[in-house]
C-alpha cells in the first residue's frame, strides 16, 4: 500500500516537471509569442481588486491579442500568477514570472506586494509598469518599476482638501490596517495634508485578519470626529460600513482608489453612509474611446461567466479595470517602440513612452511615476447601488 | 454624550465576541479533555459553517438553508475525525497535532478555491440581523442575543454531559482514556459524539459571529479559532466552564483594548493575557493540576 | 562507629489531605546497605523522592554528609491542611532539584524503569557522566573537549565492563531482558559517581534466579565503589540477606526498625504484612 | 570501525562539495531566473530553520511554536542594522531615517540576527520554559505574535519603521550563499547534537525525569536548547530578509511556524537530513511543480482538462500533505538519517542476499 502511494506520489511529482517544462512553448499556431506577465492577487486581502484589474488587462489581451514589432506579429501571452496579497508570497511569484521569461510585467494592484517584488523584476531587468499601486516607494530609486497611475502623497492631499472643503471637517478619524503599505502610506499622506490645513486626526490601525470593526466605529463616533477616512482594502471596506450602517455613523467615510469597487457599491446600498472616493476612471463619459471600453467591457462580462463573476457578479465597472486595460496598451506601445522583446530594451525606451487612454493621458516623469494631476471624486448613491460623479479634484 | 452611551458598545462588542469565542472554545477544550489533541482545524470549520449557509441560502430559504448548514458542519466534524485523526489514535500525539494542522490547510485551500478568493458576504438573517439601540448606543440584535444563547447551550451542554449515557461516558474516556476502552466504553462513538458536538456549537457560534461581521474568506477562522483556543487555554483546558470564562474574559479585554486606542495590540494582548495566566497557573484557571508520576 | 551519610528527621509529605509520610525519622551510615520496606502504598518511593528532590516535604529536613540538603516546614496552603505537629523545629525553606542532589553524590535508580529509550546501552551511561563535565556548550560543540570525551568513554567502557553489559554495549537499551535493563540503571546511576546509591524495587519483575544474581551484586557494588546504599524492596529473601538494617513503613508512618531478625520477628511488621504474600 | 568512519565522513564532505559544484555550474548553465534557484534559496533558508526547529521538538522534546517570532527577529535585525546609510531616508520615509544612523557589513548582520533572536529567547525562556508540553507551545506561538505587533507599533517606527517594509539591504544573487550560509550552520547543530550537551538534550527529551536524576538540570539546558535553537532560526530570518529583499512583520504569521513543523514532521522529528530533505521537497512541490494546476487553460492535446483554476495547486498540495501525515506518520525519515555509513549498510545487506539465494 506504501508503497504504491509512493510510487502514485512520484509519478505525479514527475508529470508535475513534465508540465511546468512543457508550459512555457510556444503556443500551437505558430505564431510568434510575446509574453506579458500579469502579477496580481486572485486571493487574500487583495484578491477582489486584483481580478477586477486583471480583468481589464484580460479584455484588452482578448480585443488586442497581437502586436506587431518590427514588421512580425506577434501572438501576446498573458501569464498570470497569483501574488496572493501577500508580501511574503510577492517573491516566488515574481520569480515565477520572470522564469517564464515575461518581457515586461503588469501589476500589481497593493503597493506592498509591488514594493516586495521590486527588486526581483529589476534584478532579472524585467520591467514592470505598476497599475494601481499609488505607494511613491514603488517606483523610487528602482529604474524598472514604472507605473500610469497617481500616487498617494497626491491622492491624500487631495482627499484632505475635499474633507475640509466639502465637509468642513476638523477632526478625522484615520483608520489603516497594520503592515498594508497602501493604507498606511495614504493614511499618512492623508495626516499631513489635513494638520497642515489646520485640522485634527485620531489615527489607528487594525491588524490583520480582524473582521469586528465595531471598537472602531465605536472610537471615531466617541472621538467626535467629522470625516472617517479608511483608504484600506476592500474585503475590509465591506466589514466598516456594514458596521457603520448598524452604529449609524454620523460622519460620512473617505477613501482612495481601492474602494471604487461594486463591493463598496453592494455593502452601501440602501444604507445610510455616505461614501466618497477618489479614483482614476469615472464611467459617464461620452467620449468615443471610453463608450467603446465600456460597452465593450460590459458585453464581455455578459459573454464571459468567469469574468463576470471575477468582476463580482454584476457589470459596474471598476476603476482599476480601466486601468488594466490601459496598462496592457501602455506594454503595447511600449513593445512596439523598443523593437525588441528584451526586457533592457523596453526599459530603455519606457520613459518616452505615452499614451491616451480610457483614464486620460498616460506618460511618464523621470522616475517612473505616471504625470497625472487630477483625480475624480465619487460619491455612492445610497439608493441606487451606483456611483454619482462628485468633481474633478487636483492640487495646485 | 453619557458615559455609558460612550462605553457601552465596547462592552457589548466584549460580550457578544466573547460568547462566540466561547462556543469556538467548547470545541476545542472538550476535544482536547479527551484526545489531548489541538484539533487545530475547528477554526476551518467555523468558516465552513459559514460558507455553507451562504452556498446554501442562494437555493433555499433561510429557515432551511441555516439548519441544514448546522446539520452539515455536524457531519463536516465526524467527518475530519474519521479522515485525519482517527487512523492517527495510537500514532504520537505530535503527529495527531500536524494531521490537524494539515486539515487546517486543506480546508483553507479548499474554501480559498471554491470561493476564487473573493470574499463571500453572509446573508443577513432576520430578526437577529437588525439594528437596535439600547441606552442610546446602536448595535445589532445579535450583539444581544449571543450572550443568552451561549449560555443557554452551555447549560444544555453540561447537562449533557452529566446525566445522558453519551455524557458519562465522555467524562470516563477524558479520565482516563484507556480504563475507559477496557471497561467496555466505545471509544469511537465518544469521539465521534465529542467532535459532532462541538462542531454544532461551531456551527450556531459561526452564525452568530458573522450575522455581527458578515464578510467570509477562507482565512477567517483563524484569527477566532486561535483566540478561542487560547480562551480554553486560559480556563484550562478540558474544562467546559473554564473555556467559557476565559472567552468572556478574552472579547471583553480586546474590545477594551480596542477603544482604549491599543488597537495595534489588540490581538497580541489576548496573549500577553494567556501568558501572564501561565505564569501564575501552569496549567490555567481551572486546568487539572498534571503530576508526573516517579 | 560508621559515620552517618544520611539522616532524615520528621519527614511528612502530604498531597492535598493525603499523607504519604508521615514524620519519618531514619538514618544511614557509611557502607551500610539500609532497606526500606512495607506494603504498597506505605510511603516509600515518597520517601525517596523527597530526598532527591523531586518534592519538597511538608515538614522535616534531610542532611546528607552532616549538611542539610532538604529542609521544609509547613507553609501556604499546606499550613491548614498539616496533620502532625509543627514543631518549630524547622524555619528554612531547602527544596534543590533534583539534579542538584545528584551532583552532592547521591544517585538513585527508579520503581519502574526510566532508562532513555531512545539511546544505547553505552549512551546511557555515558550520558549519565554529562554532569561531571567540565566543558560547555561551545566547546563540546566544536571537540576542543577531546580529552574530556575520550577519558569518559573510557570510563564508561570499564564501568559497563564491571557490571557485565560491555557485550551489549551498542544495542538499544530497550532490547536488552528486564533483568539487564535493572542492572543499566543502576549501572548508570553509578556513573554519576555516588557515594550513597538509592535502589527503587530492583528486583521486581525479576525472576528467582536473576533475584539471587542481583543479591550478591548489590553487595558487590557497594564493596567495589565504596558505596552506601538504601534500599526499596519487596523480596524479602533478598532484603534479609543483604541489609544491615531495615526500616518498615506502613500507610507512611515507621512501625519497626532494626536487623533483619529484630524486623522479623516484630508483631507489628507480622500484622502489616497479614493477609500478603511474603514474596509478592 | 574508525577507519571507516573517517572515510564516510570524507565522502559526504565530497559528495557536498560536488554538490557545490553541481549549483554553480548550473548556475552558469541555466539562466539566472530559472525557478530551481528560487526554489534553491528559499528551501535551504527553510532547511536551516527545520532543523533548527528540530533541534528542539525533535532532539530536546520542547514543543514550541515560536520560530516565526525569532525569525521575525533575525530578519528585522539584519534589514535594520545593513540598510546602507544613503538609503535610510528613503526607507524610513515616515519615521525622519530612523535613529539608527550606521550600518555594519553583511555577515556582521547575519550574526547579530542570531544573537538578538538568541537573547529573546534567553528572556521569553526564563519565564515559558517551565510549562509543559501544549502549554508551552500555545505559550511560545503566543510570543511570537506578541512580537509581531510590537514590531508593528508605530511608537517604534524609528527602529522598526512601523508596519512598513523595510528594504534597500544588500542582499545575496547567487544562491550559493544561502546554501552555505545554511549548510555551515546546520554543519554546527549536527556538532552539537552528536556532542555530550546533543546527548543530554535527547536524555531530557526521553525521559525529564531520569535526566534531571541523572544530574541534568532541566532548566538550564532546556534554556540552553531554546536559545541556540532561536539562534540559528534568527540566522535563517536574515537570510529569508535577504532572499525576500524587503521584511515587513505581517510575513511571520503562525501560519509560517505551521509551515516549518510541517516540513520537521514529514520530513521525520529528530532527524536532520530528514529536515533538509523535506524542506527542498516541500518548497518545490509549493512553488513550482505543482504551478501548472493553477493554469485553467491546460490542454492535453484538445482535452480541456477540468478542475484546473488558480487556487487548484494548493488543493492538491494540502491533499498530498495530508496523505503523508496520514501514511508515514513518521515521516520520510522517522528519526534515522540519511548517512554513509547507512547507505554502505544496506549495499553490504543487499549482496549478503544476492550471495546467499
Amino acid at each position: 500500500m506504501k508503497k504504491l502511494i509512493a510510487v502514485l506520489t512520484v509519478l505525479l511529482i514527475a508529470s508535475a516537471l513534465v508540465f511546468a517544462g512543457g508550459n512555457g512553448e510556444s503556443s500551437g499556431s505558430g505564431k510568434k509569442v510575446v509574453k506579458i506577465g500579469v502579477y496580481e492577487p486572485a486571493s487574500g486581502d487583495n484578491g477582489a481588486g486584483g481580478k477586477q484589474e486583471t480583468l481589464g488587462i484580460q479584455y484588452a489581451n482578448a480585443i488586442t491579442p497581437t502586436v506587431t514589432i518590427n514588421g512580425t506579429e506577434y501572438e501576446v501571452q498573458l501569464v498570470i500568477v497569483d501574488n496572493e496579497s501577500s508580501n511574503d508570497k510577492a517573491v516566488t511569484a515574481a520569480s515565477e514570472l520572470v522564469s517564464k521569461g515575461v518581457s515586461l510585467v503588469l501589476g500589481s494592484y497593493g503597493s506592498g506586494v509591488s514594493i516586495a517584488a521590486a527588486d526581483t523584476f529589476a534584478s532579472a531587468e524585467v520591467p514592470a509598469i505598476g497599475v494601481t499601486c499609488t505607494n511613491p516607494q514603488v517606483t523610487l530609486g528602482n529604474d524598472w518599476y514604472y507605473r500610469i497611475c497617481f500616487l498617494d502623497p497626491f491622492q491624500g492631499t487631495v482627499l484632505a482638501n475635499y474633507a475640509k472643503d466639502t465637509f468642513g471637517a476638523k477632526k478625522a478619524y484615520a483608520l489603516a490596517k497594520l503592515g498594508d503599505d497602501y493604507s498606511v502610506g495614504l493614511c499618512n499622506y492623508f495626516i499631513k495634508a489635513f494638520e497642515a490645513l489646520g485640522g485634527q486626526v485620531i489615527y489607528e490601525t487594525f491588524p490583520e485578519g480582524t473582521s469586528d470593526f465595531a471598537a472602531y466605529v465605536t472610537n471615531a463616533k466617541n472621538g467626535g470626529c467629522d470625516v472617517f477616512y479608511s483608504p484600506v482594502s476592500i474585503e475590509a471596506a465591506a466589514l466598516i460600513i456594514e458596521q457603520a450602517n448598524t452604529q449609524g455613523l454620523p460622519m460620512p467615510i473617505l477613501a482612495g482608489d481601492t474602494w471604487d469597487s461594486n463591493v463598496v457599491l453592494a455593502a452601501a446600498k440602501g444604507t445610510n453612509v455616505s461614501i466618497s472616493v477618489t479614483t482614476f476612471f469615472v464611467e459617464g463619459s461620452t467620449d468615443k474611446q471610453i463608450t467603446d471600453f465600456v460597452d465593450g467591457f460590459k458585453g464581455y462580462l455578459a459573454s464571459n461567466a468567469t469574468a463576470l463573476t471575477n468582476n463580482g457578479g454584476n457589470d459596474e465597472i471598476a476603476a482599476v479595470t480601466a486601468m488594466g486595460f490601459d496598462a496592457y496598451y501602455v506594454a503595447l506601445e511600449a513593445l512596439k517602440k523598443a523593437g525588441s522583446t528584451k526586457g533592457a530594451d523596453i526599459q530603455k525606451i519606457l520613459p518616452g513612452v505615452t499614451y491616451k487612454g480610457v483614464s486620460g493621458d498616460i506618460a511618464f516623469d523621470k522616475n517612473g511615476d505616471a504625470v497625472r494631476n487630477v483625480a475624480y471624486v465619487k460619491k455612492v448613491d445610497n439608493a441606487t447601488g451606483k456611483w454619482q460623479f462628485v468633481s474633478v479634484q487636483s492640487v495646485k | 454624550m453619557g458615559f455609558l452611551q460612550t462605553n457601552l458598545p465596547y462592552l457589548l462588542a466584549g460580550i457578544s465576541t466573547g460568547g462566540q469565542y466561547a462556543l469556538i472554545a467548547i470545541g476545542y477544550t472538550m476535544v482536547y479533555g479527551i484526545l489531548r489533541l489541538i484539533n487545530f482545524a475547528h477554526g476551518d470549520v467555523f468558516m465552513c459553517a459559514a460558507l455553507m449557509v451562504i452556498y446554501s441560502a442562494s437555493y433555499m430559504p433561510l429557515y432551511i438553508s441555516l439548519p441544514l448548514a448546522i446539520v452539515a458542519t455536524g457531519v463536516l466534524g465526524f467527518a475530519i475525525e474519521r479522515v485525519a485523526y482517527k487512523p492517527l489514535r495510537t500514532a504520537p500525539r505530535m503527529s495527531a497535532m500536524i494531521s490537524a494542522i494539515g486539515m487546517s490547510y486543506l480546508i483553507q485551500n479548499l474554501a480559498l478555491y471554491v470561493t476564487g478568493g473573493l470574499t463571500k458576504y453572509y446573508p443577513p438573517v432576520p430578526f437577529i440581523s437588525d439594528s437596535i439601540e439600547i441606552f442610546g448606543a446602536m448595535t445589532k440584535r445579535v450583539t444581544i442575543i449571543t450572550p443568552f444563547v451561549t449560555l443557554v447551550l452551555i447549560v444544555v451542554l453540561v447537562n449533557i454531559i452529566k446525566y445522558t449515557k453519551i455524557g458519562i461516558a465522555m467524562r470516563a474516556v477524558s479520565r482516563d482514556f484507556e480504563t475507559a476502552q477496557l471497561m467496555g466504553v466505545k471509544i469511537n462513538s465518544v469521539i465521534s459524539a465529542t467532535f459532532v458536538i462541538g462542531s454544532l456549537l461551531a456551527a450556531i457560534g459561526s452564525t452568530l459571529f458573522f450575522s455581527n461581521y458578515t464578510g467570509v474568506t477562507p482565512t477567517v477562522g483563524g484569527m477566532p479559532g486561535l483566540k478561542a483556543f487560547v480562551a480554553a487555554v486560559f480556563g484550562g483546558i478540558g474544562s467546559i466552564p473554564g473555556a467559557v470564562i476565559g472567552a468572556f474574559i478574552i472579547g471583553i479585554c480586546e474590545n477594551i483594548i480596542k477603544g482604549l486606542g491599543w488597537t495595534t495590540f489588540s490581538d497580541a494582548f489576548t496573549f500577553v493575557l494567556l501568558i501572564v495566566v501561565l505564569m501564575f497557573m501552569p496549567t490555567g484557571l481551572f486546568g487539572e493540576k498534571a503530576t508526573d508520576k516517579v | 562507629m560508621n559515620k552517618t551519610v544520611l539522616e532524615m528527621n520528621d519527614i511528612t509529605m502530604q498531597f492535598g489531605g493525603v499523607v504519604a509520610v508521615n514524620s519519618l525519622t531514619m538514618h544511614v551510615d557509611q557502607g551500610e546497605i539500609v532497606s526500606l520496606i512495607g506494603p504498597n502504598g506505605a510511603g516509600k518511593t515518597t520517601a525517596f523522592n523527597v530526598i532527591t528532590g523531586v518534592y519538597p516535604p511538608t515538614n522535616g529536613n534531610v542532611f546528607f554528609n552532616g549538611n542539610k540538603i532538604v529542609e521544609n516546614y509547613p507553609h501556604g496552603k499546606m499550613k491548614k491542611l498539616y496533620a502532625g505537629t509543627d514543631n518549630g523545629k524547622y524555619t528554612e525553606h531547602i527544596e534543590p532539584t533534583p539534579d542538584q542532589i545528584t551532583r552532592l553524590g547521591i544517585a538513585r535508580t527508579f520503581q519502574n524503569i526510566r532508562l532513555w529509550k531512545s539511546q544505547s546501552v553505552f549512551n546511557n551511561v555515558l550520558i549519565a557522566k554529562h554532569m561531571l563535565r567540565t566543558s560547555n556548550v561551545f566547546t563540546a560543540t566544536f571537540h576542543l573537549n577531546a580529552a574530556e570525551e575520550k577519558r569518559q568513554r573510557e570510563e564508561t567502557a570499564e564501568l559497563l565492563n564491571i557490571l557485565g553489559l560491555y557485550e551489549v554495549r551498542d544495542n538499544n537499551c530497550t532490547s536488552l531482558p528486564y533483568g539487564l535493563q535493572r542492572r543499566l540503571e543502576i549501572a548508570r546511576a553509578l556513573a554519576t559517581k555516588p557515594s550513597l546509591l538509592l535502589l527503587d524495587e530492583p528486583a521486581a519483575g525479576m525472576n528467582p534466579q536473576e533475584t539471587i544474581e542481583l543479591t550478591d551484586f548489590v553487595g558487590k557494588i557497594r564493596d567495589d565503589f565504596k558505596l552506601t546504599v538504601c534500599m526499596i524492596e519487596h523480596h524479602m529473601d533478598l532484603v534479609m540477606n543483604i541489609s544491615d538494617r531495615i526500616y518498615v513503613l506502613n500507610f507512611g508512618a515507621l512501625i519497626s526498625q532494626g536487623t533483619p531478625a529484630e524486623v522479623q520477628s516484630d508483631p507489628s511488621v507480622i500484622s502489616a504484612y497479614l493477609g500478603e504474600d511474603e514474596n509478592a | 570501525m574508525d577507519k571507516d568512519k573517517r572515510k564516510d565522513l570524507i565522502i559526504a564532505l565530497a559528495l557536498i562539495a560536488l554538490l557545490f559544484v553541481v549549483v554553480v555550474v548550473l548556475e552558469q548553465l541555466l539562466p539566472r531566473t530559472s525557478m530551481l534557484f528560487t526554489v534553491l534559496k528559499k528551501g535551504s533558508i527553510y532547511a536551516l530553520v527545520a532543523v533548527s526547529m528540530n533541534l528542539l521538538n525533535g532532539f530536546t522534546g520542547l514543543f514550541s511554536l515560536g520560530q516565526a517570532g525569532f525569525m521575525l527577529l533575525g530578519a528585522y535585525t539584519y534589514a535594520i542594522f545593513t540598510i546602507p546609510m544613503e538609503q535610510r531616508a528613503v526607507v524610513y520615509q515616515y519615521y525622519d531615517g530612523g535613529i539608527i544612523q550606521f550600518s555594519v557589513p553583511v555577515f556582521v548582520g547575519i550574526v547579530l540576527a542570531g544573537i538578538v533572536a538568541a537573547i529573546f529567547a534567553y528572556l521569553i525562556g526564563l519565564p515559558v520554559l517551565k510549562l509543559k508540553s501544549d502549554y508551552l507551545a500555545i505559550a511560545t506561538l503566543g510570543f511570537a505574535e506578541i512580537i509581531r505587533a510590537l514590531f508593528q507599533w508605530d511608537k517604534l517606527g524609528g527602529l522598526t519603521n512601523g508596519s512598513n517594509l523595510l528594504r534597500r539591504f544588500p542582499v545575496f544573487k547567487s544562491s550559493i550563499f544561502p546554501i552555505a550560509v545554511s549548510a555551515i550552520c546546520i554543519a554546527i547543530i549536527v556538532l552539537l547534537i552528536n556532542s555530550t550537551y546533543g546527548r543530554a538534550f535527547k536524555a531530557i527529551r526521553d525521559d525529564e525525569v531520569a535526566a534531571e536524576a541523572m544530574g541534568i538540570n532541566l532548566a538550564h539546558h532546556k534554556r540552553m536548547a531554546f536559545t541556540i535553537s532561536s539562534f540559528f532560526a534568527g540566522i535563517s530570518g536574515a537570510l529569508l530578509a535577504m532572499f525576500q529583499t524587503t521584511v515587513q512583520a505581517s510575513q511571520f504569521k503562525s501560519a509560517m511556524t505551521y509551515e516549518i513543523l510541517l516540513i520537521v514532521v514529514i520530513g521525520g522529528i529528530g532527524s536532520i537530513t530528514g529536515s533538509c530533505i523535506s524542506s527542498f521537497l516541500f518548497i518545490a512541490c509549493s512553488e513550482w511543480w505543482l504551478r501548472f494546476l493553477d493554469n485553467a487553460e491546460t490542454y492535453i492535446g484538445s482535452f480541456h482538462v477540468p478542475l484546473l483554476r488558480p487556487g487548484f495547486r494548493k488543493v492538491v498540495f494540502s491533499v498530498v500533505i495530508m496523505a503523508i501525515v496520514l501514511l508515514y506518520q513518521r515521516g520520510i525519515m522517522g528519526d534515522k538519517e540519511l548517512s554513509i555509513s547507512g547507505i554502505r549498510k544496506r549495499l553490504a545487506e543487499r549482496k549478503k542476499k544476492k550471495v546467499k539465494p
